[in-house]
């Protein structure tokens, strides 16, 4: 029994997870900067206030510490919070009440607390925003126990992973590539909830794999394509939930493969792909025919000129380097 | 409670029960302090400890106006408001000591009080961390139509953080019933007030948002409890947000590692003898409403809960090793 | 500039040489930024741009009173500021383009113009964020006993901002050389004034931290020009940080993605016929320093400098890939 | 030609370093909460304000964001603030201030101007204060370009380093773990600047090499010597510096050893071991003779009690029987 199928965009996908959310429970609303009348600083809620009025589409001041604080707190209070920080570069002050309320409430409160609360957020580079709009820290909000993050890069997911965000009982943080907005295609009608944990294999393969997520997830299928055509079959990893890390997918394909490249737009030192590397380290050394590569940034706060916004970043002839490399090749 | 009331002038007419009940909230919480302090050097309590001697009156008359739905979010000095919130000096002292039976479970600590029953929210180590989540508290009290009153307690210190500014124009802005207390101690661990902040009267801050605010005298339980009582009616009549400054003084150092470098002796003497116990009790015998024999009753049954709360903790328990990572996350249904 | 003097009502007694020149400087602006967005169409400019038009009197009255080894902080919306503090126009452009030849070698662009030759320290892409540095910068004036002043630009939005608070708290109660300048174009992006602060009178948030201020039209460039000579003279004299709002509007999208749905199109003719330009020259006209010839000069001299500009950029070069890294650090003598 | 040595403590080998750099240079200033009149939260300073005054030893208000970015401006505008944020916990409030200004401003000014910034923070557990008091964000800084990172564990590093970053054209961020503060022993008197880059060898070893730094050092040495007790003989490396870190270092020590375990108080999801560890993965992979192991901190808000705080941090049994499973012990 295949769905009806509809053309749409991630952006829309994300509109209607929330538009979803917030029909069917009376306890969800989104706040935000410019998230009401402006319509979204990336679009992602246009329309959604005249829907839904300005108590439930809630505009709020310049105050990411303030607002992200009191969506602790009204989830705390009974509500289903969903609050938008504009980028993860704004988001660094709001980082206090993450991890220091967001997180630990429930832990430090010995279970007494719940929060229940939803936080989006833009991230990533490619559009010359650059060096204090371009950052990829999901790898820092990773590292936080108490709370959960993903990263959603398909359409499915972009609809999908919300809701059930949404019914996680504890802080989730989801992360959109700015990237992806308007990436369109094809997604079923009655497109439901996925889970929220468990990474995906978006492409099978046997030569090595290639892990990735988010914004470097296109680029990355896009080398595999250009691999297959060279006769490399290289398996692709979609992570999708970043905290917490799903092994089992992970270790796998490198039982299968026997080699890896981590693909992330972090900056290489400290990242999320160096946990990626050292766990399969741990957890599947003797499965290894060469070391796990990684393909990050460039340790550079992004320049605005394309070229140099590109030389900075991954790209997609980097990583068929980048997996010839590991295959000798 | 509820046979007190304020007259036009914001004062209160006190019934004797009323005013003894005030005595020894205030008695408990002074006397609880005061054994934390000797059970901090016996290394029963470790950590940070921070005393509430000295202000008790602020947590004790604002907590007369609350009613049991109302929310309370407090700082790393919140034992004073802890008890006069109503909970148990056993299961606190417990916390004190790390013990399962504790609060918090004994993983929160003198700093981390938690208790759903009587909706404290903590218990907060970050200085201004608690008030934006006081502001999401009330709004979500606003958006769900109850008539609840989240009360917000900090100090003077706090007022420097942004955070304090952001809450309080979100508070304002979006009319949100929130009372915030200002526990103004003129010191921030050393830092005095004048070299905190260019301007000195803390009240006059919230005029930057329009919310009413009045400065008071943090010693008298008496007209805490009115002004309070007032404050509170106009958030639940719907006014948005209202601000009490209570000057007050601690008596003892910051936390237990403090030399008090940064203050006189004279100073501290000098605020001890405007104290709120020795006031307010000076002013009933005064008045007749304590004579000497009920002051000695009072005192022996706190004391008899104190060690009660004592015995508890000493015989209360460790969390198991295996459940560290417990509540790290919700457990849910497999 | 230096025949320029105010009179004890703060009004300026003008020459013709100087009221000519400040009609220049809100030209070049507009013109300039009137480019910039036909240049974004044709994506020789990418990225976010933010500009400047209607604002041009703030940043061209300010700028008169400030002299070189005084310090400029702005925000991304500050290509008014490069040009009035006197940065080339031609590096600024190249600067849009991305080109090494920009003032800021091409990494910044729109929203990251700096100068170390006009003391020009950013374009900042944070809202607030600039505000810390320049109370930094002051500070390092005070203690190496420079009479300089820093000037620190930013909109009403940032107010909000926790940032704004600690900054203007630290400049007060240090007494820094800081002169606050808030451009209340009263939207932050798509919202409102009112719906961003509970205390839409802007300048009396100064008065929180004892700071002087005042607000003032923002459209009357002569005004601002009067009022910061004062307002610099204080700071001068040691008196600290001082405050100015100036109530503006921006008459284009906040950037050029923006559908303005939040604004009435009738709301921006209204302002735009009290537009700065429009404004100043219609004044000089009256008051017979202007005439058709003389206007017409203008122009096209500053159509002459934008084709230069212009030019320059398109000729501009990139910046080798192979020094991508290079400014992460200093490089060091080995 | 030894120096004359003198018994200290870290905390005072600290303080003699700032006094120099006061004594030295007068564009020195310390700043932050408590450091004057108080003397310190961990009395680091203690003394310095009745011999130096107000305007150098400066109490701030509690602001971190805006002290810390007034420390940036202060550096830009020509003197040499040493800014101390109490604590890496409420550093977070200051995040933004130190990516988005003090990291990048040289880079996307054009190399137009130098943050010549110290930032000095306490960090790290051990001492019961629960949650919200007790991180070790280091892999954090660690992650962001146009900082250096210092983690000082020994008496000369305390008292040398500070010198050296003060020094340094850039911004340079330094961690003091408060199990440090009351460790004494020898000093010489004398002692001067140490170099704010490379690793250092605490202990030669053939059979392993034990990496970490800050307050995990000793705990690290004193489980090298239970180990040696059993005839294994354990390298002991210290980072020291945890941003540039010193590969050279790190591999040399691997090729002798071929196994290696990282120690270090992070929750161990996005740690910097997990960076360590893929890094001897990407230079070093065909020299080992076993994955490597990492020990952190379990991924849990510290919670109070003794009992279990010493079971979510590292301890020396636990680095021995690390040590051991590398070495199928
Ligand atoms: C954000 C933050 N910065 C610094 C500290 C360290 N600290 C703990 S209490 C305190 C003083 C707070 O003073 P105040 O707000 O007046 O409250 P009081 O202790 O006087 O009740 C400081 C600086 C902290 N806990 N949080
Ligand atoms: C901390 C932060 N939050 C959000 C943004 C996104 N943003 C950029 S400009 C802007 C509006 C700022 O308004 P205002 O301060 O009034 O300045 P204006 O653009 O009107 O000149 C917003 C929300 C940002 N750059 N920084
Ligand atoms: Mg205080
Ligand atoms: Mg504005």
């Amino acid at each position: 029994m295949s769905a009806e199928m509809i053309q749409t965009s991630y952006r829309e996908a994300l509109r209607e997870g929330i538009r979803d959310a917030l029909k069917r429970d009376a306890r969800v609303f989104l706040m935000g900067e410019d998230v009401g009348r402006y319509g979204g600083c990336y679009a992602v809620s246009k329309g959604l206030y005249d829907e839904f009025g300005p108590e439930r589409i809630r505009d709020t001041p310049l105050s990411e510490c303030g607002f992200t604080g009191a969506g602790i707190g009204a989830a705390m209070g009974g509500m289903r919070p969903i609050v938008e920080i504009m980028t993860v570069n704004f988001s660094l002050l709001a980082l206090d009440q993450i991890v220091n309320n967001a997180a630990t409430l429930r832990h430090m409160s010995g279970g007494q607390f719940n929060i229940p609360l939803v936080i989006r957020m833009a991230c990533g580079a490619g559009k010359q925003l650059a060096a204090q709009h371009s950052h990829s820290l999901e790898g820092w909000y990773a590292h936080i126990p108490g709370i959960k993050v993903l990263a959603p890069a398909t359409l499915e997911d972009a609809r999908g992973m919300l809701w059930t965000a949404l019914e996680d009982p504890d802080p989730v943080v989801i992360f959109e590539h700015v990237m992806l907005y308007n990436r369109t295609g094809q997604l079923a009608a009655d497109a439901g909830p996925v889970p929220i944990e468990g990474a995906a294999v978006r492409l099978e393969g046997t030569d090595l794999s290639l892990v990735t997520y988010g914004g470097c997830l296109f680029k990355t299928l896009e080398a595999a394509g250009q691999l297959a055509a060279e006769d490399i079959s290289a398996e692709v990893i979609d992570l999708r939930c970043l905290r917490p890390l799903d092994d089992a997918t992970l270790m796998t394909s490198v039982a299968k493969t026997h080699r890896a490249v981590i693909i992330s737009e972090e900056w290489r030192s400290g990242s999320l792909a160096a946990e990626v590397s050292a766990r399969i380290m741990e957890q599947a050394f003797w499965d290894l025919d060469a070391p796990v590569g990684r393909l990050c940034t460039a340790e550079v706060p992004i320049p605005y000129p394309k070229h140099l916004e590109d030389a900075a970043l991954p790209q997609v002839s980097a990583i068929v380097d980048a997996a010839k490399a590991v295959l000798n090749r | 409670m509820s046979d007190t009331h304020t007259s036009a002038g914001g004062k209160l007419h006190l019934n004797r029960d009323h005013a003894l009940h005030l005595l020894r909230e205030m008695l408990r919480i002074r006397r609880f302090e005061e054994r934390c302090a000797e059970l901090y050097t016996q290394e029963k309590i470790r950590g940070f400890l921070h005393l509430y001697v000295g202000e008790e009156a602020i947590a004790v008359g604002v907590m007369q106006c609350l009613a049991p739905e109302d929310a309370v979010v407090a700082t790393y000095r919140e034992h004073g408001h802890a008890l006069a919130r109503g909970i148990d000096m056993k299961t606190l002292m417990a916390e004190m000591y790390g013990k399962q039976e504790g609060v918090s479970r004994g993983r929160g600590g003198s700093m981390h009080v938690f208790d759903a029953a009587t909706r404290l929210y903590g218990g907060n180590a970050i200085v201004g961390g608690g008030l934006p989540l006081a502001v999401g508290l009330a709004l979500a009290d606003k958006m769900q139509g109850r008539a609840r009153v989240t009360s917000c307690f900090f100090g003077e210190g706090a007022v420097a953080e942004g955070a304090f500014h952001e809450s309080l124009n979100l508070a304002a802005l979006w009319r949100l019933p929130v009372l915030f207390i200002c526990e103004n101690n003129l010191y921030a661990m050393g830092t005095a007030l004048e070299r905190s902040e260019s301007e000195t009267e803390i009240f006059h801050k919230a005029a930057s948002y329009k919310v009413p605010a009045v400065s008071l005298d943090g010693m008298d339980v008496i007209a805490i409890e009115a002004t309070t009582r007032q404050a509170v009616a106009a958030i639940r009549a719907g006014e948005g947000p209202q601000f009490l400054e209570c000057r007050t003084y601690r008596f003892r150092a910051h936390s237990m590692f403090d030399a008090q470098l940064y203050r006189d002796k004279a100073e501290v003497e000098a605020w001890k003898r405007k104290g709120p116990l020795l006031r307010f009790r000076h002013w009933l015998e005064e008045t007749h409403m304590l004579d000497a024999a009920e002051a000695e009753r009072i005192e022996s049954e706190v004391e008899d809960e104190l060690a009660a709360a004592v015995a508890f903790a000493e015989s209360g328990t460790w969390e198991p090793v295996e459940d560290l990572l417990r509540d790290v996350h919700t457990e849910q249904p497999a």
